[in-house]
């Protein structure tokens, strides 16, 4: 009776939300954006996108026009992935999860031969990010899952924690070590600094396609730390 | 055409939700959850944002549902004993 | 020199800051002292990043507000972190990255990247809330900010889809354009519950409970100083500059407000619990904040809230050390504490004594000023709701005062290290000066501008 | 047509969180709230026959209609905010579990 009773209040809710944005005389209705009146209409310019050079304009919005968003966005993935690790991995003595079947040869060497595939596939994600829908983020989960489906695979497997952790903080600290260094170089914070080429090339876009490289490798090796923090638990007294 | 495809999807994203939060056992409601996510990719298919519907299909139906399975997985060990 | 380091700085302390956990103690004390060394080389002005121009990417605005609320906040975690370096050693890099989002959340002139501020800061917030070894009270916090993010983000969604920009200068431009209010009812509202879960104000606000109610000496401080002050001032910007309520949000909005200073005030008046009483009674100080803004007595409100975040540091910082050592927050437990530590005592008193506003004390000041400003708008239920307020605040803090102060049956040891004495010698020294000798803040009252003025001078 | 059900969805989060003392499903709840807030998102700034925000020949921008492209950018940013809460909350629920047995809240604060 009292989740009914909610249930009806929350479509109430909806109703009101929706009801209040049909009033709404300067809500532009579904389908109907105009983007001349918006700031992204001036992202679409030629001149902006020669400015940038990068294919994908969301590429070069999430790391050109509002880079300083994506490093923030990155910041909380690194205090999730620290967070997971100061909660579950309070003792030192950490051991593998034990799973409920015991994976056989075929499947050991049958995902360790897909693990290059995906590896590669999330490799080229990142590198394509300013050209083809992509980029840093689902590349570097992509690289993670690789290793996810190796934890899945063999159930003694334990990634080097210690090797993710150090290459977490260098390609972090080096996201804002670019960003300082567009300062010196440049005149503003995460302003680009490298020759912009013509948008479509692999090697254009100046700095975008570095900093996807960095995020995609802190995305990469921060998941797949969770995920280890997922699939181990503390030693058995 | 687009309305009729976004009518089904809405529908069946509706129906899902609905599932997901009121299925008794915790799997299944993680399991609707993850198709939940995956329906979405197809409506940002169709809204025309490959970027978000990539990295949703990578973050929010791979990752997330994988998360969700391991946390109940390592409960489910402690139950037994 | 540029505000960016500001936010800059700490990120690379924090990502460096894991490879070797002994030094991350010592990078979180020095990218403080730094921070606050750096805020006297900064011009103010906008700040751009990444080279594009106003509307196209994001910028920073740092202005005297800003800088106000700079100072308070990295002195303050400077001086919390200088405390708990012992303790809570290992929560260092969470504190850099909380330092950054903090300075990030005072200094952004982006509404999504408000948004993006808020989570690192409410997501360092959960994490360093779980040092109190409660986590159900860590995830019902949890789950509260994550739906007042979101709430926040569909309100500031609207708000571009209306008008087709982030950036707040902009914004403010295209709203004051617009002149129709009823379309903005609805993001305003959104936004303004939203960040009410951070600033304690009253729909969501039922985590304080949980959270200050099991403090130790690091999350005590930290909730009720450095976020309270932080998210208060954030709510002051948004509220003077974008929100500016008309009509009947407006008055809902003093309705949930003052609803809020009462009921606070009355949850304080019943508990028995030192912390609790803390708690609710820096919830209710959170509700007058957004009232004043909303009444636009900003300066009054700026000072109140460094007022209250300096006099809740010592609060807390004396209740939970005490707590930590005795075991329990009972006042009962508690009687006599001060009785073998004079000095503790006499601060605490002047702390609590500056919360109510008695003579002498920068509280008294402060609320003197903004009641004759309200009184000058005629807001006389206002006035009534304040000064009741007061009343019940005298009456509680003096029974807890005069409880600790009395020795009972049972001895209470505490002993405070001479690093907390200092802090709090200096803290009760700030509030007496200011409390007698007010001219500063008199001509400070000029220098503060807001975006509005920004916006009308181009 | 879409955005209403974007709003239904975040709407139903809402009462999934109010209906729900389980943790886990808690955060599920959150998840299908941030899902239908992230297709809202998407919604606005959608236009009838524009296209992907992608360049793909070399002759640019001139006379194509692109949907905005700022929405997605923003999405992006939201989704992985989102993966970040949700991982933390995990985490707490598991710790919640490891110190009472139990998923469920309700239980949890009676035996504490």
């Amino acid at each position: 009776m009292k989740n009914l009773f909610a249930l009806f209040g929350s479509l109430l809710l909806a109703l009101g939300i929706i009801l209040a944005l049909n009033n709404n005389t300067l809500f532009p209705s579904f389908g109907e954006a105009d983007l001349t009146e918006r700031v992204s209409g001036e992202y679409l310019t030629q001149d902006e996108i020669d400015a940038l050079g990068s294919a994908n304009i969301v590429t070069s919005i999430v790391v050109g026009y509002r880079g300083f968003d994506t490093l923030g966005e990155v910041t909380v993935l690194f205090i999730s992935s620290l967070g997971v690790a100061l909660l579950l991995g309070t003792s030192a003595k950490q051991k593998r999860l034990e799973l409920n079947f015991k994976p056989n040869f075929m499947l050991r060497v049958g995902s360790r031969a897909l693990f290059g595939f995906i590896l590669l596939t999330g490799i080229y994600i990142i590198l394509h990010g300013h050209l083809t829908p992509g980029g840093g983020f689902p590349g570097g989960v992509m690289i993670a899952s690789a290793i996810l489906l190796l934890y899945l695979a063999d159930d003694q497997f334990r990634a080097k924690i210690k090797g993710f952790k150090i290459l977490e903080s260098i390609s972090g600290s080096l996201y804002v070590i670019v960003g300082l260094l567009g300062m010196l170089l440049a005149t503003y914070f995460l302003q680009n600094f490298l020759p912009v080429g013509t948008a479509g090339d692999l090697l254009s876009a100046g700095v975008i396609p570095v900093i996807y490289i960095l995020i995609g490798l802190k995305v990469g090796s921060e998941i797949s730390g969770i995920i280890d923090n997922f699939l181990t638990e503390e030693e058995a007294k | 055409m687009f309305d009729i495809i976004s009518l089904v999807i809405g529908v069946l994203l509706l129906v899902i939700a609905f599932l997901a939060i009121n299925s008794k056992k915790l799997i299944q409601a993680v399991l609707f959850l993850s198709a939940l996510s995956m329906l979405s990719v197809v409506a940002f298919v169709m809204m025309k944002a490959p970027d978000v519907a990539i990295t949703e299909a990578v973050i929010g139906s791979g990752l997330v549902t994988s998360l969700f399975v391991f946390t109940l997985l390592s409960v489910r060990k402690g139950e037994t004993k | 020199m540029s505000a960016i380091l500001l936010i800059a700085v700490p990120l690379l302390a924090a990502f460096l800051s894991i490879i070797s956990k002994k030094i991350a103690p010592y990078l979180l004390l020095l990218v403080g002292l730094f921070n606050l060394v750096l805020l006297f080389f900064i011009p103010e002005g906008f700040v751009i990043i990444g080279g594009f121009s106003q509307p196209l990417g994001i910028n920073l605005l740092f202005d005297f507000f800003a800088k106000i609320a700079l100072f308070l906040v990295n002195a303050l975690v400077l001086a919390i972190s200088f405390l708990n370096i012992k303790t809570y050693g290992k929560y260092s890099s969470i504190l850099l990255v909380a330092l950054a989002g903090l300075n990030g959340l005072l200094l952004t002139n982006d509404l999504f990247n408000l948004f993006v501020f808020l989570e690192i800061a409410g997501i360092a917030a959960y994490l360093i809330s779980t040092s109190n070894k409660k986590p159900t009270h860590t995830f019902h916090y949890l789950v509260l900010g994550a739906v007042g993010s979101s709430l926040y983000l569909f309100g500031l969604i609207i708000l571009y889809a209306m008008f087709g920009s982030l950036n707040m200068v902009n914004l403010i431009e295209k709203i004051q354009l617009s002149g129709n209010y009823k379309n903005l009812i609805l993001p305003f509202l959104l936004m303004f519950i939203g960040l009410g879960v951070e600033a304690k104000l009253l729909p969501f606000n039922s985590w304080v409970k949980g959270i200050l109610g099991k403090s130790n000496t690091l999350t005590g401080p930290i909730f009720a100083s450095v976020y309270a002050a932080t998210i208060g001032f954030v709510l002051g910007r948004l509220i003077n500059n974008l929100f500016m309520f008309e009509g009947s949000l407006l008055t809902v909005i003093i309705v949930i407000l003052s609803v809020g200073i009462l009921i606070g005030e009355a949850m304080a008046f019943a508990s028995t619990k030192t912390r609790e009483i803390l708690l609710y009674s820096s919830i209710a100080q959170a509700s007058i904040i957004a009232l004043l803004f909303t009444n636009g007595i900003v300066i009054w409100a700026v000072y109140l809230i460094i007022a209250n975040a300096l006099s809740k540091l010592v609060l807390f910082l004396v209740i939970n050390k005490a707590a930590e050592d005795t075991g329990s927050d009972e006042i009962e437990s508690l009687q006599g504490l001060f009785s073998k530590n004079m000095l503790v005592g006499i601060t605490f008193t002047l702390a609590s004594l500056s919360v109510m506003g008695l003579p002498l004390l920068a509280g008294f000041v402060i609320k003197l000023n903004f009641l004759t400003e309200l009184a000058t708008s005629n807001q006389i239920v206002l006035i009534a709701i304040i000064l009741i307020s007061t009343l019940v605040e005298g009456i509680y803090f003096v029974r807890m005062l005069i409880k600790l102060w009395y020795k009972g049956e049972n001895e209470v040891s505490v002993k405070y290290t001479l690093s907390f004495k200092i802090v709090f010698v200096v803290i009760a020294l700030a509030l007496l000066v200011f409390g007698t000798y007010s001219t500063p803040l008199d001509k400070l009252d000029n220098s503060v501008d807001t975006i509005q003025e920004v916006v009308n001078n181009g | 047509m879409i955005q209403y059900i974007a709003i239904i969805l975040f709407v139903l989060g809402l009462y999934g969180l109010l209906v729900n003392r389980n943790s886990i499903k808690m955060i599920i709840s959150l998840n299908i709230m941030e899902i239908g807030l992230n297709l809202f998102i998407i919604s606005i700034g959608f236009v009838y026959d524009g296209i992907a925000p992608i360049i793909t020949s070399s002759a640019g921008s001139g006379g194509l209609i692109f949907v905005d492209p700022l929405p997605q950018a923003l999405v992006l940013t939201a989704i992985v905010i989102g993966v970040g809460t949700t991982a933390l909350a995990l985490a707490i629920a598991k710790s919640i579990y490891v110190k009472h047995n139990s998923f469920d809240l309700n239980e949890v604060e009676e035996t504490v």
